[in-house]
Order: structure tokens, then C-alpha cells, then sequence
């Protein structure tokens, strides 16, 4: 394992704190517990955005703290969703009085932690309703599983919940919004290399020279289904395919379009990818009016990408644009 | 021989779980990072050796239910991941079971050891057969709840609960998982044990080791 | 060799085809020969600005092109330079009657074909004025060597100078400010693992497991001195010492501190790295006042990180906080 | 036998320089890679396959210096990197030298040979010894010029610059470089044989093989 760390024990703190230090203009850290808030937090009258989960998927979720986003995150250790302590520490320091959303990325052990969390802050007074993300088709049938994870999808809720957050919508309508997001949302990831969790020191799985997997998720854990490599426009179709499958579109409707890089891959790569979804969603008549393109939910230095598409109105086109300044997406400010 | 257990006992199984739990790192990890995420020894370590800490914190006059409280506490604000909530919860059951007893007869003992299994179902919503810690607990309360039927002590109890842990735990080997982070794997998880199978197992070996030590 | 191409042939032509269509309200892509421009060139009476180089860098020089930086990037084949047509077309796309700065990186030949391309297009009326950036301390006596390479620093010169220019310097001016960026900021890098350009199929070179790589450039190059793997601070502390031997602040000086990810990196080493360059630069009486973390001149996937420091006055600072609008950095609009 | 290369020896060389590059793609990637940036066979390959389309546009009278200039401005418009220009350069140079002569006898060869080398040294300033393509370029231009002040022909003359720019390849191995990416490495590059020497080599032994399937 070749990482530039020092203990692997305090990969998570150091990385928090240079986090804060470099980016103290919207930031502060709290460091025991663990958490990131809005330099500026609480603001008094707006609904309060946590969200969080186990650390390795920078930007997510400390990169996306700031105005017209949200106002915490909880990184919990590498691939290790958070302790009940922090997200309640997080939750009291965000709250404005107006109440507080958790966004909670569909894992056992998110789930479980924040609905501990969220228990223990209603117990203190303070208003907590929690969203669940769950954007991954590649799980396939949710009966027989723990349900569709949640990936990239995360950072298209968390940017326009909170739009609607700083615009003054109550909590009640931030919530709603949330979860409109989520369910008009869709992700399907590939991996052609798999990362190494610092404290673990070996990979999450191997793959040979010749080897894809396809449905990845974003915890090194191994996908669906592992197949020969693949060039890249076939590889799109695929993920695309699955995505199309499960939320069909009609010709002219709306999608924002969402190639995310999991932490290793080469931009040249994204692009190539972003250009052939583009061009096959432009041959079912859907039109790309909204693109990102980079890291933005990763697994640390895995190589590979998802796809994520969102189907858009007017509405959510709207929360889009809004003014966002936050370490890893900003505009409007 | 007094036939129950008290709170040296629930201390020295602390003890002697931290200490397996410990040794048992690497191998929870490797299991993990087959199915799951590769985090589960990692997790179970950080958290043991946590509680150890907070075991000196209390009073001498401490009862059974106040270390498995303690326990408890401890491992949901140190563990994280699905495995702290669910053992967290358990262990805060079985101490509710325990009340203020300052010794736990074989009766006792079985209804803590329900109370726990029941709060990992309550909180994971698992059934047998999902490939998870239940696999292993389920068993053992069975077999736990048929030895002090049949009349046995403190110790055997926990003897038949750890070897049915144990049987059990090894017998998600073939199963496809429906909870947790090895279920995305499909057929997949085909072939690997359930890493919380297999940390529970440890952790109910450890009981009787202690109760064993003891008498 | 796994990425996600289809043909190695076409990786640049297709990425930079993706990218125009993902950030089309910023920039377009000419395809015969590959460069791209703002969405808005040629700016009447504004300096023109291009830049450019071999592929495998990005987001250098293509996301930066837009508001406030770029008018213009030209790349090259993976890691070659470009040949002088596009240049020559790029320079001529973005000339608003005012003259067109060339900001060059160090290499051989990226030098000979801007040199090349400035003398066509002068040859066509339009007045060229070039910058060489030369910012990367792992060279050392230029005496003997091709002299020191132009690497992450490029970034600093390419955002001030484009502030520059936008707030309606004159080409002379535009151009001293680029040079003065060039001599007050310096760089040095570390590899941990190589890349594979896609035309070879095969490792730039290769490091044993416990090895890196001290000085590395930006071409999949070998470094000057591979070391045994230390700790990340113990990396930081030959870095930045290399940097402030080179370049000695006084105390009290202003910096702008850039850590930049070489493409494979995940971000919290990238953070770990910025904690403790920060602390050393602190502990030297060293004020860091900006600072940017991120992938912004890269190698492919290849894991490692570079140090870039800047040594500001009210000026540059001024020229940095400007807005700029391009997909890669993005503030003020 | 006309002691002297014409167009037709021209387009030959360029044919069979062509087949040279391609064939050499992958090793001058290889030397490339070990002490540059690992594109040096791909650049040229790109380059001569491109001055090949080039070709079969010349007008059936073209002169020798008609063919080189295109192949300069084909190599300036599709190799670039360093080895680009160079090139470019060198073919310039030697098309100029060449002028509209329909033949060039020795001294007239002699005296491209020489164009070309001037303009590598004009635009990279390198010396030789600094392990660049100059370490093939000036043993072949010596060589070619002792050859025709010895009475050699045309075929002798190439025959004689092969020679000795393969020479001065290999011996670019023992050198540190002083130009170029591989200045860089410092003593590492120590061993390693010069790409751009290598197919400087290679283009001169195609322009002798040109020369020798005439005669
Ligand atoms: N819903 C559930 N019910 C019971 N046990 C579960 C459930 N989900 C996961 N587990 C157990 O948790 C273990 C994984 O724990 P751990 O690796 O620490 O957490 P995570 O999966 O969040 O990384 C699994 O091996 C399984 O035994
Ligand atoms: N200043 C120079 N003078 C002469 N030849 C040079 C000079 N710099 C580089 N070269 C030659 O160019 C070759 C490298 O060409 P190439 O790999 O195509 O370009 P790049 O170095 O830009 O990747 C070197 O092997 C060397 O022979
Ligand atoms: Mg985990
Ligand atoms: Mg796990
Ligand atoms: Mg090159
Ligand atoms: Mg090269």
C-alpha cells in the first residue's frame, strides 16, 4: 500500500483539518467528535442540512458544506458510517430553529446510526426529518437485498434540498424536495480497479488485466457483475441502459447529466464517457440541459465512473442554478 | 459452586472479547473485504478496546447490567458502520434484561441472551437465513434456552450458546445474503462466511471462556 | 492497460468533444484543428490569451479556458505537444485587436512550436508575446539540463494573468504579470505510482512497492531521486524545503499555498498533504493567505502530488480573488 | 550509372523511411519511455504515415527539394513534441539546399546533409555530446562529407552516413543528457540509448536503402 499518510488511525482528522484549514473562508471543523459545519452556522430561521458517511468518497459529503448546500457533514472513518455522537454534536450545530434534515445515503449502517442520532436530537428539542438516497440501479431487486445504495445521486439532492434550504423553505418542503430529487434520480457505476482502504492495507477485491466490474458501489465493495473490458462507448450503453430501463423517459423531457469519476480516473476518461451518454441520450430524444463532470463521489483511488441522470423540471432546473459556494461545486458567488 | 454468573464474569468476558477481537482483526477484515466493505475487524477492535477504557470507570459495586450497559453505550458511540448500532442495541437489551441483579442465574443468563438477539432483530430487521450475525445468535439462544431446560449450568449454557454460534456462523458459508452490504453480491456471497457470524461467534466463546475461567 | 477508451487513437478528440458538449455555455471546440475557445471569442479590444501542450494534464489547459482566465487552449496528442496549426488557429480565434499572450510551458517542445505557431501568426498581423513558465525545482542546474520544466505553477500563471487581461491590461502588462507570477511561484512533485498513455499501453516506468518517486514532472517522466515510501509529512517537509531553499521568505511574506493532485490521488491525502505544508509554512513565519487543493495539472491516473507555493503582494492577490468563470475553477459569477 | 539522387530516390526514401518508423514504432516507444515521455515512436510513425498521404499529391515532376519540403511541412504539422520542429527544420533545410535541382549529385547531397543538420543545431541548440539526435546527425554529416571528398558516390556517401549515425546512436548510451526531457534524469540516463539518435539513425540506413535499390 503507497498512500501519502502518516498513521493510517488519523488519515480522517488530518485530512478534516487540512480540509478546514484550506478552505476556512466556508468552513470550520470540529474535531472531537468529527464534523465539518458552515463558517457562518447556525442561520438562524433556515432549515439546517447534515448529511454524511464513512470517509474515502471526497468531495462527499465535507466538499459540499457551504452556502446554498449543506450546512454539515459527518465523515465518519474510511468506508465506516459515523457514530450517533457526531451527527447529534452536527445536528445541534446547525440548527436555526427551523429544523433539521438528514441526508442519509442508503447503507445499513448509515441508516441505523443516523436514525440513533435523530432520536437522541428530537429528544432535545430539535425538529429532524430524514431523507434516504438510494439512486444505484445496479441493485437490482430490493426485496431480496438491503435495499438500492446510495451513490452519486447524493450530490444532486444535497445541492438543490439545499436551494430550497437557503431560499426559506420550511422543513417540511425541504424534505419534500429531497426526496422528489431522489426519486426522479438514477446512478450506475463501473470499476476498473479497485482502491485500498488505509487501515486495511490490501484491495478491496482484485481484478485481473482484462476484467471490469459492472455495478460498483462506492465502498470498494466488489459489483454485480464482472466482465472483460469493454470499450468505453460499450461500457456507457451498458450503465445507461440500466438507468434507462429503470426510469424511462419521453422524447423532450429534461435530464441533468452527471459522469462522476471515482477518484483515479483520468479526466480525458470522463469526458469520453460524458460524450457517448450524451449522444445516446440525444438518440432517445432526451435533452441534456444540466452537465457535471468530475469527482465528486469517489472511492478513493479506484478507477472507473457512474453515470447518474436526473430528470429535470422547471423546478429543479431552477434550484440548480442557484448560487452555490462550497470547497468542491460553486457558482453564482 | 454458586451457578451464576456476576459482574467479574461480564468484566472478564469484556476483557477476553477485547482480546480475541484483537487477534481476530486481520481475519474479520479479510472476511469483510470478500462480502463487504472490509472494515468489520477494524471496527470490532477500535470498539472493544474503547469499552476497556470506559470498564475502569466503573464503580466496584457495579452490577452485571451496568457493564453490559457501559458496553453498550460504548460501542455505539466508538463502532459506527451497521455493526455498532446493531451490537450496541443489543448489548443495552440484554443489560435491561439484567436490571439491577448483581448475579445472573441460568434462567437470567438465557433471557439476556434473548433480550440481545431480539435488539439486533428489532433494529436490523434480519431473519435467519440472511447471512447475518442473527445466523449466529439464533442458534445460540436455541441452544442456549434447550440447556437450561434441561437443566444446566451457567457455564455449559454458555458452552452450547458458543458452539451453536459457532456451527452457525460457519453455516452461512453457502447462503446468498438479503441484509447488509453482502447482499448487493448476489450469488456472489456464495462460499464466504458472514463477517458479524463470525465476530459474534468469537464474542459468545469469550463468554464462556470467562465463565469457564471462573468456575 | 485498462481505461475507459474506445480507440487510443481518438482519446483527445473525443474528450475534448465531450468536454465542449458538457461546457457548452462557457466554451466550443474546433475539431479540424483540435483547440478550444470561449464560448464568446474573440473579445473586441481584450487581450487574447492561449495556452496548450501535450494531453494528460487536465483540467491544464482546457478547463481553464473561460471568463477571467483562458481565451483559448490547444492540446496536443497525450503528452506531445501540439504541432503550430492549431496554435496558430487558436491564436488567431481569439484575437480581439489587442495581441495574444502565449503562455508556454518549459519543454523542448512545447517551446519550439508556440516559437513556430508566434511566428506565423505574426507573420498574419497579429502581435504574439510569449511567456515561459518554469516553475519546478526538482530541475536543477539549468546549465545542464533543457532547464526547469513548467508544471503545476502554470495554473497560477494562466488565472492572473487572465485577470489581466479582463480587467483590460494592455498585452505588454498582461505579459509582465505572467512573468512576475512565473518567477515568484516554484513547484516540486512526488510520484507514487506511474501512468500508461494510451498509445504505449505500458507504464511510464516503474517503482517497487515501497518506492516513489521525488521531483517528478508531469509527463509520466521519471523523477530526479526515487526514495524509499516515507510518511506523508516526512514527503511534505523535502518538498516545501526544496521549494524555500530555492525561494526563502521573509517572515511575515504572504503565500498562496497550491497542492495539486497528480490524477490518481484520493483527496484526503491530498488534505493531509495541505495540513502539513500549511504547518511548516506557519512555523517558518509564512503567511498562507489562498490556497487551492485539488487535481489541476495532472499525469493521468498517476498517484502523487505537487507543491506549488506563490509568493503574493496586494496585486496579485487582487488579480487572484477576481472572478473567473471556467469549468475547472470557478468563483465570483 | 548517373552518380546522383533524383526525386524518384526521394519519394523512395521517404516510402521506405516510412516502413522503417512504423516497424521501429514500438522500440523508439520503449527508449522513449525510459528516459522522455514514452511517444517518441508513436510521433513519428503518426508523422511519416501522414507525409505518405502528403506524397501522392506532389506533381509527377517534382524536384528532390520538392519532396523534402513537403515532407517538412507535413512532419511541422503532425509530429510535434520536440522531435517535431526538429525534423521539420532539418527537411526545410534541406529542401532549401536542394533548391530546384531535378538531381543531386555527392557534393550537392553533402550539402543537404549538412542544411539539415544546421537547422536541428539552429532551433535546439544542442551540442554534440548532449545526447539529442545531433549525436547521429553530426558522424553522419562528417562521415558523408570525408566520403565525398574521397571520390565516393551517392550510394557510398549514404552508406557512409548510415554507418555512422548508428555508431553515434549507440554511443549516445554511456551519456548524460543536457537537452531534452531525458536532461531531466541527471545520471540516470546513464545506459539508455538517445530515441531521436535512434531514428535519426534509422532514417539515414532508409535513405542508403533507397539509394542502393536504385543503383
Ligand atoms: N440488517 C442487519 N441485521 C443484522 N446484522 C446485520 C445487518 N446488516 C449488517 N449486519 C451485520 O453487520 C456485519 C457488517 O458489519 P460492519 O462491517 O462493521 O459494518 P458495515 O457493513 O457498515 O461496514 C455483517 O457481516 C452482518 O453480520
Ligand atoms: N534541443 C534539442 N536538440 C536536438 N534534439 C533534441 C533536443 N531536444 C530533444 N531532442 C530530441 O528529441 C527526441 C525526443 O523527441 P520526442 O519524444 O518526439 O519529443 P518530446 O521530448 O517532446 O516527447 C530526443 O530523443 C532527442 O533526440
Ligand atoms: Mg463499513
Ligand atoms: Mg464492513
Ligand atoms: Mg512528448
Ligand atoms: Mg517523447
Amino acid at each position: 500500500m503507497k498512500k501519502l499518510i502518516n498513521d493510517p488511525k488519523n488519515v480522517v482528522a488530518e485530512a478534516v483539518s487540512g480540509f478546514a484549514q484550506a478552505h476556512s473562508d466556508i468552513v470550520r471543523a470540529e474535531l472531537d467528535p468529527v464534523f465539518v459545519v458552515r463558517a457562518d452556522a447556525p442561520r438562524s430561521g433556515k432549515v439546517g442540512i447534515v448529511s454524511g458517511g464513512g470517509s474515502g468518497h471526497e468531495p462527499l459529503h465535507a466538499g459540499f458544506v457551504g452556502f446554498g448546500m449543506l450546512d454539515a457533514a459527518v465523515p465518519g472513518p474510511v468506508f465506516t458510517s459515523p457514530t450517533p455522537d457526531p451527527i447529534v454534536a452536527a445536528t445541534k450545530a446547525v440548527d436555526g430553529g427551523a429544523g433539521v434534515l438528514h441526508i442519509v445515503k442508503n447503507y445499513t449502517g448509515d441508516v441505523l446510526n443516523f436514525e440513533t442520532a435523530a432520536d437522541l436530537a428530537g429528544a432535545e428539542g430539535i425538529e429532524v426529518v430524514s431523507v434516504i438516497v438510494d439512486d444505484d440501479v445496479a441493485v437490482k431487486d430490493s426485496l431480496y437485498t438491503a435495499g438500492r445504495r446510495g451513490v452519486a445521486g447524493t450530490v444532486l439532492v444535497e445541492k438543490i434540498a439545499g436551494a430550497a434550504a437557503e431560499r426559506g423553505d420550511n422543513l417540511a418542503a425541504v424534505a419534500a424536495v429531497a426526496a422528489t430529487v431522489n426519486s426522479r434520480v438514477r446512478t450506475m457505476g463501473v470499476a476498473l480497479t479497485p482502491c485500498v482502504v488505509p487501515h486495511a492495507g490490501e484491495p478491496s477485491f482484485t481484478l485481473a488485466d482484462d476484467e471490469i466490474e459492472i455495478g460498483i458501489g462506492i465502498h470498494g465493495e466488489p459489483g454485480r457483475e464482472r466482465i472483460k473490458l469493454e470499450p468505453a462507448d460499450a461500457i456507457v450503453d451498458r450503465l445507461l441502459g440500466a438507468i434507462l430501463e429503470d426510469m424511462p423517459f419521453e422524447a423532450g423531457e429534461e435530464a441533468l447529466l452527471l459522469v462522476n469519476g471515482m477518484g483515479g480516473t483520468p479526466q480525458v476518461e470522463l469526458y469520453i464517457v460524458y460524450r457517448r451518454a450524451a449522444e445516446l441520450l440525444a438518440e432517445r430524444g432526451v435533452k441534456v440541459t444540466r452537465s457535471l463532470v468530475g469527482n465528486f463521489t469517489t472511492s478513493l483511488e479506484m478507477q472507473g465512473a457512474s453515470i447518474s441522470v436526473l430528470k429535470l423540471d422547471a423546478e429543479l432546473t431552477e434550484l440548480w442554478d442557484a448560487p452555490v459556494q462550497t470547497a468542491a461545486l460553486r457558482w453564482g458567488r | 459452586m454458586a451457578d451464576s454468573v456476576d459482574a467479574a464474569w461480564a468484566r472478564a468476558w469484556i476483557v477476553t472479547a477485547a482480546e480475541v477481537l484483537a487477534e481476530n482483526r486481520v481475519a474479520l477484515i479479510t472476511l469483510d473485504r470478500e462480502i463487504g466493505d472490509g472494515d468489520h475487524g477494524e471496527n470490532m477492535d477500535r470498539g472493544f478496546q474503547a469499552v476497556l477504557e470506559h470498564l475502569d470507570g466503573l464503580a466496584d459495586d457495579a452490577t452485571p447490567g451496568d457493564v453490559l450497559k457501559v458496553v453498550a453505550t460504548t460501542l455505539i458511540s466508538t463502532v459506527g458502520g451497521a455493526a455498532g448500532p446493531l451490537y450496541g442495541t443489543a448489548f443495552l437489551k440484554a443489560a435491561l434484561a439484567a436490571g439491577s441483579a448483581t448475579e445472573l442465574d441460568g434462567p437470567a443468563l438465557v433471557a439476556a441472551l434473548t433480550a440481545a438477539r431480539d435488539g439486533i432483530v428489532l433494529r436490523g430487521k434480519a431473519e435467519p437465513g440472511d447471512k447475518t450475525m442473527i445466523d449466529a445468535w439464533t442458534p445460540a439462544v436455541d441452544a442456549a434456552t434447550a440447556a437450561v431446560a434441561a437443566g444446566a449450568g451457567v457455564h455449559e449454557i454458555l458452552q452450547a450458546a458458543a458452539s451453536a454460534a459457532e456451527a452457525g456462523a460457519a453455516a452461512t458459508e453457502p447462503l446468498v445474503a438479503r441484509k447488509g452490504r453482502a447482499s448487493y453480491l448476489g450469488d456472489r456471497a456464495i462460499g464466504h462466511r458472514d463477517p458479524g457470524a463470525q465476530s459474534s461467534a468469537l464474542l459468545l466463546r469469550a463468554a464462556e471462556a470467562a465463565a469457564g475461567a471462573r468456575s
